[in-house]
Parts: C-alpha cells; structure tokens; sequence
C-alpha cells in the first residue's frame, strides 16, 4: 500500500475529503474523536448521532453506525436508543444552536436525568449552516446576519455558559468538560473521557468543543486562529468542570500532564 | 477504495507528505508552522484552491503541528526513526 | 421475560387505554416512551405497572417532542417502541414523525383525539384526522387504523405493530377520548396462539460485524443536498405505497346494496351510525352503512363501489368535515350527493342520525 | 332494538358517583350483560360535577353517551342543572331531598321526578361513608339492571380486602344498598310522578 | 417613527426574501419575532438591518415554537407582529398556530417551502400545502395566499395584515424557496399613497382603565370545561368563516372557455404552466390556465364554473397531489378528468407542462 | 355592604370560589400574587400569563388581563408581550411540569436572555392536572401515576433544581428564589421583589413556589402539610438564590425580618 | 356581583367570620390553628363538603394563621380594636 | 415567444459564480431588460458545486429554472458533471482548459463545445482575483444579454468603493471583461463546435 494519511480507522475513507468548509473547526473535532474510538476500541459497538446544522455533513463521515436526525433532535434520538440498548457506546454530535437553543428542553432533561450518553457539542459562536445567525454562545458585540450591528447583550443575553450549567443540573457521577480544537490533546482526553464514562455506566457526559468556522466568521487563517485562540477563551474557559471521582484516583497526578 | 495522490518530501527530521486530494487550502497549517516553513503550492485542492507545501525545507522540525491543526488530515509528517536518521547524516 | 402475559382468551372488562396497554404487551412491544396528555395518560398508568412484571422498559420525557424522537431511537435500536399522545400532542409530534417517513421507520403511535383546536377540551373528538393522516411537512406515508370498540383497540394495536415493521412506516392507531376512558366488555387472546405471527423487529444499528470491514455501515439520514436526490428518494416512497396500497384498505359495511342513503362514520362514531341504520332498517327504510377502518389510505375501491349504488351518503362526524374531506378525495368523479352532520367537538348519538337520515329519505 | 337501561348519575367530586357506576358495571359485566360505562371528566379535577354514563342492555352497545337518558339520578344543586339537558319523556329523574329545590329548576317533562331522602338517610341510619352505595342500591331498584345479590358480589370483589380486615363493613354495604332500594321503593309507590 | 420606508412607486430588482422584509415594514409591521431556517433566513436578514432604521422590534427565538409564541405576545400586546418559517419549522409552528386559530388572533406567517417530509433539502417544494392549509389539531380557520411572483410576495404580504387584522385570523404568505431565493424585478410602493387603508391593530391587553372596575378584564383563553362549550365557540368560528368565505377567494385564469385542457396549478408552478400555456395557445391548442392564489379558502365557485366548461384539467405541482386534494374537495360531484404532474420537491419547467398537455389534447 | 371575605383587590370576586381543588396550594400563591399587585398598584398595567396544567385554572382568576396559554409556552408568550410593550408589568404562572419539562427551552433561554419578566413556577412535585404523573420535581421514592413503584434517581434523576438553575445561567441583575405557600409572609416578600426587579427594568425574576396538592398525593389535612413542610424542603431549598444590589442596599438589615 | 353568605363569630379577641360558599372543607385551616379550635361544621361548604368553624372558642386568640393557610379566602379573623376590646372586657 | 436567453455558470465554490451572474442580472435588469436569476444551494456551505441560472428576456419570465440552457460555462470538473443534464440541441457549452478532460466526460449533442483558457488566461495575463469577471466577459460575449458598457456601469455600481481606493483596480476589471470577450470571439470564429 502505497502512504496514506493518518486518518483515524474510524474514519470512512471513502467519504473523504468530507464535506466541511477548508478551516472547518469540525474536521478536527471530529478527528480527535475519531482518535478516541479507535483507542477505546468501540467502533464496532458505537451508535454517532448527528444534528442538523453542519454536525449533519458527517452523516457518512465514519465507519460507525450513523443516525443523521432534526435540528436539536439528537440527544432525544440518542436517549431512547442507549435506553433500548445500553451495551452500545452513544454519542450525540451537535451544533451550539441544536444544543443550546432549539434542543435546550432536551440537554437539560438528559443531563438531569444522568442519562449514561455523551454529548458533544460544537460551540462556533453562531448558526453556521444557516449562514451565520447569532446563536446562544456569540460574542457581546459579534456581528452576524440577526445581529448586523453586534451582539447587544442587554437585548439579548451574554453568550450561554453551556458546561457550566450542565454541571450545575447534573449528579456527581456525571463528566463535563469544555474544549477547544486547538488544543487537539487536551481535547482528545476529554473526549476519551466522556467516552470511558459512559461505557462505565456511571453518568451523562458532556463536551462542549470551542470550534472555527472562517466561512461565517468571515476570516482568513490567521484571524481564524486569533478569535478562536485569544478571543473566544475571553468567554468560555477551558477545561474541566466535572470529572468523577473514578478518573481522578485512576489518573493520579496525569491531569496536570495530559492539558497539553 | 481508491488510495489517495500524495506528494512526498524528504526533510532533515523527516518525511512531509501532502495529500492534495484532500487539501482544501485553508491554510490554519501555515500559520501554526512554528518554524513558517509552509506555503502556498502550485498545485491545486480539492476544491480547486492552491495546496499547501513545505516552502523553507531547511527549517523544517518534523514537529507533526500543522498535521494535528489539518482539518482534512491531508498532511502527514513522519520523523525519522534511528535507522533513517543515521543514514541520512551519513549521506 | 418468556412468560407470556396472556394466555387463552379472556373475557375482559376495562377501559380502553387498558386495553391498549395490554395489547402492546401482546404484540410484544418492548418499549414505551412517552408524555402525558389527556386523555391517553392511563397507557402509560398501566403500561408502568406492567412494566417489571414483563420487562418492559418505559421513559417519561420531557415533550412530545423527545417521546417521539426517543421512540425512533428505539425503534433503531430494534425494539418494538411506541408512543401515545393526543391533541396538541398529536401536533408536536408531526416532528419525529416527518423524520420517520423519510427514513421510513416502523413508529407506532396511539392517538386519543381529545377536542381541539389548540388545548380545547381534555374530552373527547374526531378532530385529529388530518393530523394523523397528513400531518407531516412534505409528502410523508403512513398507515391509520380508525377503531370503534375495545375488541378494535386491541385487535388494531397488535395489528399496528405488525404492519409498521412488515412495512417500515409509520402506524397509528386512531381512538379518542371516549374510547380511552370507557369501560366495556373485550376479548384478549395472545395473537401468536391464534395463528398471528408478530413480526421480528429488526435492529438499524449496533448489527455484529465490524462496519465498513466486515458490514457497510449504517448511515441513516433524512436530509439530502439536491432537489433531485430527494425527488428520487420520494417517488421511491410513492411507488411502495401504491403498492401496499391495494392490501391495507379495511372497512366494514351492509346495507348498501341500492340504497336510498348510505350513512359514512368512522370509529366510535361509527357505533352511533351503525345503531341508527340498524333501527332505520328494522322500521323498513332502505338506509346503509359503511364505515372506513383504514382512514389511509382510504378504501377507495370499496367507498366507489358503494357510491355507485346508492342515493345519497350522510357522513357524520364529531368534526367539521375532516372524514368528509377525505371521502371527496376517494369518491372524485362521483356524483352522489353528499350530506354533512358535523359535530365538532361533541359526541354522536344515534338519535341525532337517525333523525337526519329519516328527513333524508323522506 | 332490544332493552337497554340508559343510567346517568351525578354529584359532586366528593360523593362517589363514578365508584356507583363503576360497581353497577362490574355486576352487570359479571351478569353476562353487555354493558358500557363512560365518566365524564374536564380540566378540572374536583371542581366540576361529577356525572357517569352507564348502559346495559343485551346487546352490543353503540354510542357511549346519549340523548336521553331512562334514569338520571342527581345529588346536588349543580347535578341537577347539569343533567337537565338528558331529561325526556321516558325519564325517571331521581333526586335528593337535600337539594334546595327553591335554589334550582327541577327538569319538566320527566316521565317521574322522585326525590329520595339519601344524604339524610346515610347519615342518620347508616354512615355517610356509605351514601354511594346506598344510591346504588337506588338505581338497581329504580332499573332492574343487575340483581342485587351480583351488585354485592361486585362490592365484594372491590372491597373485600377491605371487608376482611373489618366484617363489620361488608354488612354496612349491604344493608346501604337495601336501604337505597327501599326509598326508590316507597317513593316509587308514593311517587309523586 | 413618521418617517415613510417607501414613498412612490419604486422599480426595484432584489430577492423574495427582501421584498417580504420591504413588504412588511410598508405594512406597517412592528415586530419579526422568528428562527432561522433554510430559505427564509434572510426575511430576518433584511428585518434586522432595516430595524433600527425604522424602529422596528426583532427578537431570534430559541425555536419555532416560542417565536410562534413570541409572536402571539406581540399581538396581544397590540403590534403588528409576524414570523417566517419553512419545513420542519413549519411543522413546530403549527403549535402556536392552533392557539391562535382557537383564540381568533390575527398573526401573520411567511411559508418559505422546501423540500419534505423531514429535514429533506433546504430548497425548494411546494410541499407545504397541506400543512398550511390544514395544519393543526381540529377545526381551524386561516387564509393562506400562495404567490408566484415577488409582485405577488410584496402585495400579498401587504394585503396578509390587512386581512388577518380584519377577520382576527391567521394569515400565511405561502412562498417557496425559489421566490425566496431568486431576484427579480417588481414595484414597491407606499399602500396608502395608493389608497390602499392599512387596518389598525388593537391590543387585547394593557388597554386604559382598572380591568373589572373601568372596564372588564381580557380574559382570553383556549381552553373550555365541556365538549358543549367547545362546539359552541368551534360553531361560531365556522359561521365566521362562511361569512366571509366567499369574500376572499382569489384566482386568476384565462383561456378556460370551452378548453380542451385546462392546466391547473400554484404558485411559482403557475409561472411555468402559464408560460408553457400560453406557447401552446399560440400554436393553436385550445388549452387554459387556471391558478388559484388563495389555497384557503379554495375559489370554488370559479373553480366549479371552470369544470363545467373544460374537458379535463391538468394539476401541476412541486408536491406529489397536496394542491389535487384541496382541487378535488371543491370539484366534488364534478366529473371531468383530473391528471396529474407531480414532481415532489423538484421545480417544474414549461417543457415538461407542455409535453404532458400535447399528449392529453392529441 | 356586609362583611367580605379579605381577598385581594385585585382577584375578581364574581369567579370565587376559584376552581382549584380543596386546599390546593394554587390559591395561597395567588393570594400572595394579588396582594402583591394590590400593594404595588399594578393592577392596570398587568399581564397575567398562565399555563396548561392546573394554573390554566386561573384564566378569569384576576380583574387583571390574562392569557391563558399553552402547555409549557407562557413564557414565550409573556417574552413576546414584554418586548412589545416594555410599560406592562407581566407575569408568566406555571407548573413544574410546564417550566422544567416542556417548557425548558424558553425557561432557560428567557433566563439567559435576562428578560424583563416575572416567572412564577408551582412546584407541587407532579403532574397535577392530568392526574398525579412524575415530574421533573417528583421526590426519589415517590409514587406516581407513572412512577407506580417510586422514583428511582438512577433511571430518572433527582428532582430539578429550578431556581438553582436559574440563578447559575442569569447575570446578577436577575432576582431568583424559593418560597413556599407555608411561609406566605416570606413568600410574599419574593414575589413583591420578583414584581419590583421587572418594574425598575433589571431582569429576569424567578421564584418557584412549593405548593400542595392534596389531590393527587392523596393526602389528608395533616399529611399535606407533612408532605410541604417536613418532606419538600429535605430536596427543596426555600429562600433567596440570588438578589439584585438594589434590594440589599435598600433593603438594609430588613432582609433576615421579613424572613417570616 | 352578589356578597358571600357568612358566619359570624364574636370571639375573645376578635370576631371569626366563615364563608361557607368559599369553603371547600379542605381542613388545612383546622391542622395550622395553633390553638386547635377549628373543627368541622355542620353547615356544608361548597362542594358539599362539611366547612368548618371555631370549636373550642375559647380558645381562639385571634392569630389569624387559619386565614392566612386557607387557600380559598373563606376565613376572616378581625382582631378587635382597642375600643372594641374595651368593650368586650367592659361586659 | 419572445427572445429568452437562459444561461447557466457553474463553479467550484471560491470562483465567484455566483457574483458573475448576479452582476450580470443587475445589468441587464438596469437595460430595462426582464430578469430571472436564481443560485443553486444546498446543505453544504462550501462543498458543492456553485450554480447560477440566469434568464434574460424581454418578456415577464416564468418558471426560475429550466431544462435546455442557451448557454452553459461550465468552470472545473466538477461542474461539466453538474450542468451536463442542461445541454441540448441549442446549447452553447463553454468549458476551461483546466478541466481535466480526461476525468470527465465532455457533453455531447450540445450546438457548440468549446474550450476557452480562463483559468491560465487570468493568471497569466490580468490576476488570479478577477478570473470570474473574465468569464463575465465570455459570458457577455456569448449571449449578447447586455451590452459590455452596462456590464461595466455594473461593477463599478457593485465595487465602485473599492476603485475609488485603487483605480487601477477598475481597469484590471474592464480589462479582464474585455478579455473575456477576446477569449470568446476567438474560439467562436475558429470554434471547434
Ligand atoms: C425545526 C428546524 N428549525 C430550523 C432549522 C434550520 N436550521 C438548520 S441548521 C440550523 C442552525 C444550526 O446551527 P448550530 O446548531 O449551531 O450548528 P452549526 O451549523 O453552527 O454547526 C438551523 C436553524 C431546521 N432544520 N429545523
Ligand atoms: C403539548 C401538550 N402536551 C401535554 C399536555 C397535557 N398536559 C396538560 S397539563 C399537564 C401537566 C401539568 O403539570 P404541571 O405543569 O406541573 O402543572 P400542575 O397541573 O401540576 O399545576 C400536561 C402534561 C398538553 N396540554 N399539551
Ligand atoms: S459553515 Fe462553518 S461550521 Fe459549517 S462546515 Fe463551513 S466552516 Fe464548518
Ligand atoms: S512539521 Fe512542524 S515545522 Fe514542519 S511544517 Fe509541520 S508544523 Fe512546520
Ligand atoms: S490545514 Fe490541511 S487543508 Fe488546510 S491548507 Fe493545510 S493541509 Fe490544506
Ligand atoms: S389537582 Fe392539585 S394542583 Fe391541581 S387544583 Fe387540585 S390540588 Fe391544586
Ligand atoms: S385565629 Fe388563630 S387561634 Fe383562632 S382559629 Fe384561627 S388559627 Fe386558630
Ligand atoms: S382552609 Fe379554608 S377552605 Fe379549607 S377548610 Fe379551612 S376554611 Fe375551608
Ligand atoms: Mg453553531
Ligand atoms: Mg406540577
């Protein structure tokens, strides 16, 4: 075989390139996540379910079982499938507007029911299928096509600190984080963690992943890089907000190596 | 399933392969280049953009950084192994 | 659980969300997700009560929304799951159910019409028939069981869960109100003792098998990216309803044979009318009945024939004009008159037909 | 068509009206009969009156609510309002003499109007507790739908668990139907239809 | 603010989607409340660069059910207060809809159709009919205009706040997402410089005086006790509506006199099949047009005169037979042919009317 | 005139008695809620909003103009109001089963948003109107109509934490808190604040209010008040989560009195 | 709109007033009454229920808790004035 | 009826398509001209092929999209695949060198085929940025739609901002549509149809 690129096993190379924009913070998302079921090796036994928003374009992205569903649907979708068949590893992918808007009622039900699934979801700032509307997590002051003036947040709110209120509504036994893509490792044990966490029965396990979208944002390499390196962390801190006690006696003194 | 088109180059650490196939010339691994060694290539993406390729060869330290930042996974970057290494310093 | 939950037949009395509950253990449903609504709430009372006994699963979700998006996750998991809603229940879950008529997945759903528009009443109507039939954005296909008595709701609710995995669409059985919180007399059975064969759910994911290695992968999705891919994709549903589409039909009638008025109605209306005609025939007049049990598709062939010999038709309803609707759309290109008696929101009785009918044929 | 008793009783949320018709049912059901009983119910849970619609008859049951009923009997002010519409020429229309007549119009046009002295009774003669039962006992003279003895079997079957623990019950249960059987009699007798 | 948005006549040259946003701030619209969905988004586009220009109100809800809610507040509150959708938000929107038809709420909704059941594609169909025309659960009363132009979209429009202000109805602009997408020409105006009264909301909250002192409280509520209560105010809404039923049907037409063929269809559809009608006149085919603009109430009466004097009708949509129902519900007892061209979810092109009108008059 | 019973002003005398059951919980609440009124003398520029479940009961409660609305969707509605007409004063009253079940999304998105509403939400730990259901508020072990064997947290969660909630996604302008219509002095106190954050335009205002059912816990006189006061408050937190500056600093010392 | 029917009761420190078309007989007034003089009446309240009254009224010290539970405002406990006092002692 | 040309461009998504024929709308539209011009767009932002269907006639235009294009530009492999369905007898089909024709098979049955080098053109002659205002001139020159003057008045109405900052900017624009025309004119006259 001639060289091939370093593409998880997970990943279907037949549907690549995928379907994502050049820059698309999704490819890389869903990489490290690839990474993950590859390491955990649970391939065979994972269901994916992607929203509607551009999580949809990875309806054929892995060699997984794949359940394409409704805008903000997934996590229902995910729930009555991993309570059908708790031996299978579900994964919910969405979009901060499927989660954090038009899914909310769903997130919080399953987070307060500890519902033993993972839930990933991509925070861009804004509806990005749609052509950029605001979403629940843009920016004070961020312009897109509902908010051509920016974001005014008296109006309409400060952007949704997502994690955190999981992990106010959720048990002990739960797992919430927040990522970003360009940390790809730090990233990668969240996601594995999310994973483990759920496929140990203990709890609802939720990754909120900080991700480019140049198309919206209008923006070339470098000043993709920026907000998503300088400004958006402003907004949303990363890293772990919740982490069962099963992870911190196992990883010992790793967490502070594994932030890489 | 059809193998991906690749352009391969032999650096001082080790080997850069592109896969144009799948660049879609965003450029995010040009300016995470710690070194700035990538650049605009001749050859076009998939989507019919300019590619990518390592244009200060020099300075190249096979990190794997604009590997990990590719979203298409149309880099690969492999160091040179103990074998490699000492053969290529002998030449 | 192997143990079966009825053996024999049983003579029964109950009400007919009882029944239902019993019959979805009969056809071996193995889940039920849903949400509370009146007047559907005692499916879920009894079916949690039955639920450790059998071994069935259950969720109360959030919305209808979720009851309906969690049914279809079961349904791809391979379970027999489903639902029951009505009113503005019934409106919420057109959702999951646009999604299961593109992927073309086995949902059954009991609905108990309740009045509407909007809350309306907790009661009772024959308001939820375009909805249930046609409910759905685009061009979506499904089956609908209208019942009349308690033997339907059970002999219906098994036969739902039949024809949605034998055909992969989405089922409904159609009650209401009435029919949900009355009590009367029924027969239970076990289907498969009485020679039914239930049909084996089929898991859509999680198969044995490495995907994409040792088995293509499972990729479902309801969202294509031309118009063409989808008009492909929906001629396709078209040319398997029609063909499905001379087995389904179901209806009951007599009386019909050159009548001066044939009397249409369906499910607990349909007991009023059956009445009445009864009695009409019993003082002479030449009056029929027919009732649709499929309500889609329609039974077109047998409503033509009738409409072919007889006078007039009657079609009453507790609804302004839902079934009459769907009856032009069969009968087009007769030219039998057709006479309303809409009651939207009210029950029947058959005092009120039979009065119609007389003047009718007067 | 053939008999069929078309009963409708009402009350307020507090008086055991559906527990009434849900027995007669039962005992009718048990006797072989056709029977279909249907409660009215609204958005509210104890605000409304309360008003069963009970059929028996031999023969498969059409409609589950109807136009006029044979018996009604009403045990409130409200009750009676409220069942009015289902009065017609062939009803016997029973009600209870607590009913402050002057407050309410009683229906016109009844086969009978009987009042029956029930509230009174059950608490002087009996227990409140067992007012329903004793209205029971009302309907199954007033209709003949169910003998008395499978109307007991049917409290039996429902309050037996009960029963065992306190004998004394069962007898307090029995004795209220035949004491409701009783006031339809006399008044039957002494009607002043 | 005073300050007119449009003053004459005004020739411009834009999408579907910004002549809805012109055409709703020359209503005199205060208030967009809505989601974004693939095609209507750039209604909200529009609305929210012309917002602070002409202090007008946007809220970008969390779903379509609170901006069909949002909505209903804005109305009770007394603004002219409208929302735009397509597909499955169509879908959700039908909620809040039932409560408005119960409630008899003047609310104005865009329809931007796309391709169904389900997500399907963001394009185009015209497989929304059915659900906007029929959409909730029971007896609701709307008006729905389907346009065909960007002429159409920005007069209809106009016309839809006229119109649910004055009958307290629901009222849908019914577009696609081509309209909405596409740019061509039209001419914008001010209504009242061309005479045209632009109906006053009135608030049904917040009015002056002590509520159950000065004045009675609003108590307004879609909820009753019994089903007699219920039919009394379904029974009214019904009289409403067949008061003012023959007032509002709109349609356009030609060549039907006598026709071998009359080509029947909606919307953007109605342009090819005009196009391609006219073609086939011009070469000497006795074939006519018919296009009915409001899709609820259907023009019966015109088109029942239309059946009588045409041999066999030709129904063209974008749907598979969603606009031929509500065509075969108004020719009920007529007996002249009706065929079919359905094309669910693609676009329909004179070429293809024309090939399928030569081989039904050859 | 004779002597009268002291309700409120503001309660509308020709629809009493109310429709609510014996000693539903309902009543205490909008007695509070109108004396509220009637001290802040908003009875003319007030919306009352409530829900489907058995607030709805409440649609002609009030001389106040009130909308009775859907399942769940009070809020949009009264958010849709306010914005149209920032002069009103507008309450959205419902259930737990409306609030934190179907109507979580416009919960949690009004709260982000900081709307200028008043919620106001009955915990009464089930579904009451449709009969005695489990609801996201339903205590661990307690039986309902479909928790016929008592709620068991691991399949279905711990009861919501609303105001919890609440308070963790809304910014500090935001006024949340726990009442109970056992302590209807405290209570009243809530309200009143919830009523004044609206008017001085400075946020979204909370309170959930436990409240009985005798109805559906099939509880007697004594066992009802158990259940209120002895068993609720175990998983429920009565007092103020969160209180605007404005208050504390006009408020002084006052805040540990009308504690009452 | 039509005044409620009512009950009166002058007691100790106050006059008790019922209003039995309120009353729904829910007992919550009976069970708070710190005093336990409240128990069940022989008037029926509105739903047929039997409402309540002061039964050990004695012991009523006009506190008012039984009107401040009760969900239906069919309670009203007025403390007596000063001048009122006075005049109950005076007796 | 009457004159209609229908025309249709189709691209990678980074060509510029679509402001290709939006530009050309406007011109013609400022002609006094009918105008019909719709995009293609699906789920994917960036990942389709871009279309444009442009008509332009002197008559109100019916149905947005067509069977049989007058002319089609078809600008990367991709999209020969694309617009191949749209080529007919009257069909004037105009492709890139760049296309691998190799890898994609090239219509048949259209009236004309022909092969103009944009891409190499642009890049070597003007700048890479205004390859799609070339085409705008192929375009132009193929169809006679508008009139080259119309065309300009409409990108200086479009971009004007900009060639106020950078006049040079404005001539390599006018230049690239003349240019365009060239390409057009030359193939045309010595055409391999
Ligand atoms: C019920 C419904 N409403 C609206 C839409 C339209 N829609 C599709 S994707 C989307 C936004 C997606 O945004 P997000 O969830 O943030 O995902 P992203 O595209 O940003 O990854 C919307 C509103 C829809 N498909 N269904
Ligand atoms: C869309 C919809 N789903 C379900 C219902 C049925 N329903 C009416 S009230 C209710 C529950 C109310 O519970 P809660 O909100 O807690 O109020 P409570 O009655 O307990 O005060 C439900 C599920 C409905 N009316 N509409
Ligand atoms: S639009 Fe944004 S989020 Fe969507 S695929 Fe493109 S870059 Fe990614
Ligand atoms: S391997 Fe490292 S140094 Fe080399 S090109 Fe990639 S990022 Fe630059
Ligand atoms: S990050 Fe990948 S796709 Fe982007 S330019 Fe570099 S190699 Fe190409
Ligand atoms: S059911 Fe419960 S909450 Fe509803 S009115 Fe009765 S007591 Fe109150
Ligand atoms: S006023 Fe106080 S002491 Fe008197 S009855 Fe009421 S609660 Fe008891
Ligand atoms: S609390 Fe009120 S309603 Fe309940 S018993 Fe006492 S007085 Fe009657
Ligand atoms: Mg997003
Ligand atoms: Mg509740």
């Amino acid at each position: 075989m001639a060289v091939q690129p370093a593409m998880p096993r997970s990943w279907r190379r037949e549907t690549k390139p995928h379907k994502f924009c050049p820059g698309c913070g999704h490819g890389i998302a869903l990489r490290v996540l690839g990474q993950a079921i590859d390491q955990l090796n649970i391939q065979d036994r994972m269901v994916f379910g992607c929203d509607i928003g551009c999580s949809l374009l990875a309806w054929d992205f892995f060699n997984v079982d794949t359940v394409q569903t409704h805008h903000g649907r997934t996590t229902p979708v995910i729930v009555g499938l991993k309570r059908a068949r708790p031996e299978l590893v579900c994964v919910a992918y969405m979009g901060d507007g499927g989660g954090y808007a038009i899914g909310a009622q769903h997130l919080v039900s399953a987070a307060m029911r500890n519902d033993r699934i993972t839930v990933i979801l991509i925070n861009n700032t804004q509806y990005a299928m749609t052509g950029g509307q605001m979403a629940p997590t843009t920016l004070p002051g961020q312009k897109t096509e509902t908010s051509p003036y920016g974001r005014d947040p008296d109006m309409t709110g400060h952007p949704t600190q997502g994690p955190e209120m999981v992990a106010t509504i959720t048990p002990e036994s739960a797992y919430v984080a927040r990522g970003t893509i360009s940390r790809p490792k730090q990233l990668h044990k969240m996601v594995t963690r999310a994973l483990e966490n759920q496929i140990a029965g203990r709890g609802f396990s939720f990754v909120e992943i900080l991700a480019t979208c140049p198309t919206n944002w209008r923006t070339n390499a470098k000043n993709t890089w920026k907000f998503i390196e300088e400004t958006m962390p402003t907004h949303f801190k990363v890293g772990e907000l919740k982490v069962p006690e099963a992870f911190q006696a196992a990883a010992g003194g790793e967490g502070a190596r594994a932030d890489g | 399933m059809a193998d991906f088109e690749y352009q391969q180059k032999e650096l001082k650490r080790g080997t850069f392969t592109l896969f144009p196939g799948l660049c879609k010339g965003c450029g995010l691994c040009i300016e995470k280049c710690p070194k700035k060694c990538l650049g605009w290539s001749e050859t076009l993406g998939v989507y019919g953009m300019p590619a990518i390729e390592p244009i200060n060869k020099e300075d190249c330290i096979s990190c794997g950084v604009c590997s990990t930042v590719c979203p298409d996974c149309a880099i690969l970057v492999e160091r040179y192994g103990k074998e490699e290494k000492k053969k290529k310093e002998e030449h | 659980m192997s143990e079966k939950p009825i053996t024999g037949e049983k003579r029964v009395f109950m009400t007919g969300n009882e029944v239902v509950a019993w019959a979805a253990v009969a056809a071996q449903a193995e889940i039920m997700y849903g949400y509370p609504i009146t007047p559907q709430n005692e499916i879920m009372h009894y079916w949690t009560r039955l639920a450790p006994k059998f071994n069935k699963t259950f969720l109360q979700t959030e919305d209808e929304l979720s009851a309906g998006f969690t049914t279809i996750g079961g349904v791809l998991a391979g379970k027999k799951t489903f639902t029951a809603t009505a009113g503005p229940g019934t409106v919420l879950m057109q959702e999951p159910l646009a999604m299961a008529e593109m992927m073309r997945l086995p949902v059954v759903v009991v609905v108990m019409q309740r009045g509407g528009p909007s809350t309306a009443t907790v009661i009772y109507s024959q308001q939820e028939v375009t909805l249930t039939t046609f409910g759905g954005n685009g061009e979506g296909f499904r089956i609908v069981y209208s019942t009349a008595t308690h033997q339907d709701l059970f002999d219906y609710t098994i036969k739902a869960f039949n024809i949605a995995w034998k055909y992969r669409m989405p089922t409904f059985v159609l009650g209401d109100g009435y029919q949900a919180k009355m009590r009367e007399p029924l027969t239970m059975y076990d289907p498969e003792e009485r020679g039914v064969e239930l049909v084996k759910p089929e898991p859509y994911v999680g198969l044995p098998g490495m995907p994409g290695e040792e088995r293509p992968p499972g990729h479902y999705r309801n969202t294509y990216n031309t118009e063409e891919e989808l008009n492909e994709v929906v001629n396709d549903h078209v040319k398997a309803y029609e063909q499905i589409q001379n087995e389904l039909p179901e209806h009951d009638e007599f009386g019909t044979e050159n009548a001066d008025l044939v009397v249409v109605a369906h499910g607990v209306v349909a007991r009023a009318t059956k009445q009445a005609v009864e009695a009409l025939r019993a003082e002479g007049l030449n009056i029929g009945y027919f009732r649709p049990i499929t309500l889609r598709p329609m039974p077109d062939q047998a409503l033509r024939a009738m409409a072919d010999r007889t006078k007039k038709i009657l079609v009453v309803e507790s609804a302004q004009g839902q079934l009459a609707r769907l009856l032009k759309e069969s009968l087009y290109g007769k030219t039998v008159e057709i006479v309303p008696l809409f009651r939207p929101g009210v029950g029947v009785t058959p005092e009120e037909v039979m009065a119609r009918s007389r003047e009718l044929v007067a | 068509m053939a008999k069929l008793a078309k009963i409708m009783i009402a009350g307020e949320g507090g008086q055991g009206i559906q527990a009434v018709a849900e027995i007669l049912a039962e005992a009718a059901y048990e006797e072989g009969k056709h029977v279909l009983y249907i409660p009215n119910f609204g958005v509210e849970q104890r605000g409304g009156v309360s008003v069963a619609f009970l059929q028996i008859g031999d023969e498969p049951i059409g409609s589950p609510k109807f136009e006029i009923a044979d018996i009604i009997v009403a045990l409130s002010e409200r009750a009676v309002g409220r069942t009015r519409q289902y009065v017609g020429a062939p009803t016997v229309f029973v009600y209870d003499t607590m009913v402050a007549t002057g407050k309410v119009e009683l229906p016109t046009g009844a086969a009978k109007v009987l009042a029956i002295p029930g509230v009174e009774t059950a608490k002087k003669e009996l227990h409140p507790r067992v007012f329903n039962v004793m209205i029971m006992g009302a309907v199954i003279e007033a209709t003949k739908v169910v003998s008395p003895e499978n109307a007991k079997k049917a409290i039996e079957k429902r309050l037996g668990y009960k029963f065992e623990q306190d004998p004394k019950l069962r007898e307090l249960n029995y004795r209220a139907i035949e004491r409701g059987m009783e006031l339809v009699g006399e008044v039957l007798r002494g009607g002043q239809g």
